[in-house]
């Protein structure tokens, strides 16, 4: 395992305290929890938006936590979802009187957790909605699973749902529209190298030198398959139709694209694929508004990429291209 | 009764490894981190705080630590579990094999809700519903307390067994459809260690005495 | 090599093409070269910045075209000095009637190439001024070396010397001000792992499982030594320990800081790294104004990472604090 | 005369490897790529334009193409030299031993000028001048132009020999300090190389009259 690191077991308290000093301006800890919340929180006047999940993902969630976007992020240890009195402290921490939103990634933990402390909040009289996002196309949506994985296209529903909670909008709306983003969000990823959880310290899978992994979840979890490696081009169109073929897209319809880097696949290599996607979309008379290209939702320094499709509609549209201002997404 | 946790805790430490690789081949290999950290956290509460007598109060404390440090999906299971198992247990000071039955049916109904899942899923019900069963049908036999829990560690282990014939249809396990078979689920080999843990210490106090 | 690519001797041209597809709103392709500059070069009446390099540092330099900071970008074959045709034709592109500004990085080739384009430049009667960044103290500066090499500081001479041109200010300003940049930033970095050029197909260096190169330049040039791994506290202390070393500063005074990735080390190591880099500076007396965390100037896919610190006076203060919108930074 | 370019360009490509080898040792490991994708666009250019019987003029086109496609350190220099050769040759259809020195002199200058290097600072120019001398000697001693050549290929031999044995002071290797020590200079070692395919082109021609 080589990493810049100190003690494994205190990766996520380090890091908490690195992200603090490095943009005071945005965030504050929350004392005694491992949870960051706007400088300003909470907002009064405004519907607090809380996301988080497992750490080792960065910058999500803490990364989005500003004007615009999030109020207030959760970490959990690396790769686990946080526990219910982290996030019942987030809740507390932003509800600035309409009430709180949890935007929650769809994994059998991070929902039983997030769900608890919606139940703590609840007994407190905080409202407290939660929407759960589902965007991995590479996990079959049926009975027979948990249904879809939660990955990079939680970003879009974080900036979406942040700009119209900025707008005041009351808690009902907010979550409105936070589920139609997550109806029309589709994303899928793959991956050509592990990563190593600190804590255990060797690789989370292992791939043969020629091999990638298609699929892949943001824990290391299995994709749909393993082939040898393809080229960029013939990776992306097989991603991105799968991505396609999950959404029902009319020419001249209008999209936002998020080609995410998983940690260790250099911004070079996201411009080949992104340079593919924009031939594909364009091909199809699809007109892409907004492209967000860098690592969004990572996977410690996993090797490979996601490719994530939004399909918008005027009122997405105008709330994508709102202002942010957060670590890690800012636009005028 | 704290010695009993502590053993639990022992056990779980000592499979720390091996439920973390189990759990990467079908999971996201955290489950023993997860749960080693989580009774860590139960081990250092129980010697800071004045150990209860109460076996509910105990296990309440060792419910609620659970839930604030294990995280992920084991966290409000287990933590649910042991919630559920203390308000049965409430009051009590030394169990019989009656209450011991109910406290595993207030867990295992604890887990069903949270988790939504039934037997057969490839989860640690898989480990716990065969426990239950067995316990209770040593109990109808009129055998002794430790005797069930020995049918009963017997029972989660044969459960162990039977989760590597099936397919996940719950947890992190279930996005791997078919190629999850031939795996054990972590979780009910988790439940099984911390039975069979719960029996080795009985024994070990019953040859004391 | 595990890369996400078509051919390797396509990678650059096939990035330029994916960057100006995900970035219309800021860059162009000047049609033919290997240069981005802004969708709307030349601005009349300003300063032109131009910057570039070798492929393989990204989002440096192209990410950093945009108001507020670059005018264009010129991409060399990865790690490797363009040539002066394709500087000299950035030069005309961005050219806006008050000359032109070129931000070298201090390496043999690309100062020798940058010349030829400036003596092209000059030919044609365009202004043209060039200073060259050298903020590395891992190299000594001594009559015995070609002098300290350029590296993640010359980010903050893009920002710095932009934010200066964009108020309007002649070339001599604009280059007085970039020149007090680079008197007054200093970096150094490390790797953990090497990275692989396309077109080599093997890695760089060697590094045994235990070892790091403390010093590593951003092509994979040689550092100061190696050693076995350190805790990230004992190594940010070696990296700011000479970083400081080479800086005159006093308690008070006030600092922008960079912990910058190499490409392959995730933000939460970064971070790990910044509380210590916040510990020792706040120690000290420094006041850190801003800091940048993240992948700004990178090498490929090269574990690792560099910190810079650049001391501010109220001038320089003012300029890094100015509004930018490229792809790669935006600040309000 | 293309024909000698082009045994030029055959030697680079041959040793493509070579050449990246040894920068990857003391440099970025890219010396070899980038005069192979110079000698590319070299050929291809050659044998799209009608190649000039002018020496000069085909020299030209030869420098113009390595500065627009090599890049780095090594396409200034490289293409100035061939430049200022070219300068030194022009209007000249055939060579002789003269010509040929004066061309070499003016490359040198040329590398000098843009490079501000001086012999035995670990660059191409360790190689170079050496070959120059021993030309310039082979001439006052009335020898023939290939002989000439022959000795200034050795003498280029012996230089990059000799970079093994000096600390780089110029380009990327003088980063490495006294690391750089036992390692060949990559763009001493091309130019050596360079020498040699010319002379073995040269001889070639010869024998087939
Ligand atoms: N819905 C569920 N009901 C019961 N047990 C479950 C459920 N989902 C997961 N589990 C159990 O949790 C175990 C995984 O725990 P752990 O690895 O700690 O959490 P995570 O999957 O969040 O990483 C599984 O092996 C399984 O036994
Ligand atoms: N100032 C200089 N003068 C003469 N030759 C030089 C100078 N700097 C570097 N070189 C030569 O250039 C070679 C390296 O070329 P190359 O690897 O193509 O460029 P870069 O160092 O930019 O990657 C060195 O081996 C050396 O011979
Ligand atoms: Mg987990
Ligand atoms: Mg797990
Ligand atoms: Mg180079
Ligand atoms: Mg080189």
């Amino acid at each position: 395992m080589k990493k810049v690191l100190n003690v494994p077991d205190q990766v996520v308290e380090e890091m908490l305290q690195g992200a603090v000093a490095a943009h005071p301006q945005y965030v504050r800890r929350v004392e005694g929890f491992d949870v960051l919340v706007r400088a300003n929180s909470p907002v009064k006047g405004k519907v607090g938006l809380v996301s988080g999940g497992g750490s080792g993902h960065e910058p999500s969630h803490a990364g989005f936590v500003g004007r615009g976007m999030l109020d207030g992020a959760v970490a959990g240890a690396v790769f686990t979802s946080p526990t219910p009195d982290q996030v019942y402290e987030a809740v507390k921490a932003v509800n600035g009187g309409k009430g709180v939103l949890l935007v929650i990634k769809n994994y059998t933990g991070d929902v039983m957790n997030f769900e608890m402390a919606a139940e703590m909040a609840g007994a407190d009289n905080i409202a407290v909605e939660k929407v759960v996002v589902n965007d991995d196309v590479a996990v079959e949506n049926s009975t027979w699973t948990t249904g879809r994985r939660g990955i990079a296209g939680t970003v879009f529903v974080h900036k979406i749902a942040g700009a119209k909670a900025e707008t005041g909008a009351e808690l009902a709306e907010v979550k409105r529209v936070a589920e139609k983003v997550i109806a029309n969000v589709r994303s899928m990823g793959m991956a050509l190298a592990p990563c190593t959880v600190p804590a255990a310290g060797k690789p989370s899978f292992v791939l043969a030198e020629d091999e990638m992994e298609i699929g892949m979840g943001i824990h290391g979890e299995p994709g749909t398959h393993r082939e040898s490696i393809r080229t960029a081009d013939e990776i992306t169109e097989h991603l991105l139709n799968k991505v396609l073929g999950d959404m029902t897209l009319a020419k001249g319809d209008e999209v936002a694209v998020m080609v995410n880097g998983l940690g260790a696949t250099p911004l070079m290599e996201l411009y080949v694929v992104n340079r593919k996607v924009a031939e594909m979309l364009g091909g199809k008379g699809l007109k892409t508004v907004k492209t967000f290209i860098g690592n969004y939702m990572t996977s410690l320094e996993m090797a490979g990429f996601s490719v994530t499709v939004l399909k918008l509609d005027a009122e997405l549209k105008e709330l994508l291209l709102a202002p942010a201002d957060t670590p890690a997404l800012v636009q005028f | 009764m704290v010695a009993a946790i502590e053993a639990i805790a022992d056990v779980i430490f000592e499979n720390k490894q091996f439920l973390t690789d189990l759990d990467q081949a079908i999971g996201d290999g955290d489950h023993g981190i997860n749960m080693a950290r989580g009774f860590e956290a139960v081990r250092t509460k129980l010697s800071t705080a004045p150990p209860a007598a109460d076996i509910g109060a105990m296990l309440k404390t060792v419910g609620m630590t659970l839930i604030s440090t294990v995280g992920g999906a084991a966290g409000p299971l287990y933590g649910t579990a042991f919630m559920r198992a203390a308000a049965a247990g409430q009051g009590k000071n030394s169990l019989d094999g009656e209450t011991a039955l109910q406290m595993l049916a207030a867990a295992i109904t604890g887990i069903k809700e949270r988790g939504k899942a039934t037997r057969g899923e490839k989860t640690m019900l898989d480990a716990l519903e065969p426990a239950y069963d067995a316990f209770a049908q040593g109990l109808s036999e009129n055998k002794s307390l430790l005797d069930c829990l020995e049918l009963a560690r017997d029972a989660a282990g044969a459960g162990v067994e039977y989760t590597k014939t099936i397919i996940a249809t719950k947890g992190r396990a279930s996005y791997l459809g078919e190629r999850s078979l031939g795996h054990q689920d972590p979780g009910a080999t988790s439940s099984h260690l911390m039975l069979a843990a719960l029996l080795a210490y009985g024994r070990s106090q019953h040859q004391g005495v």
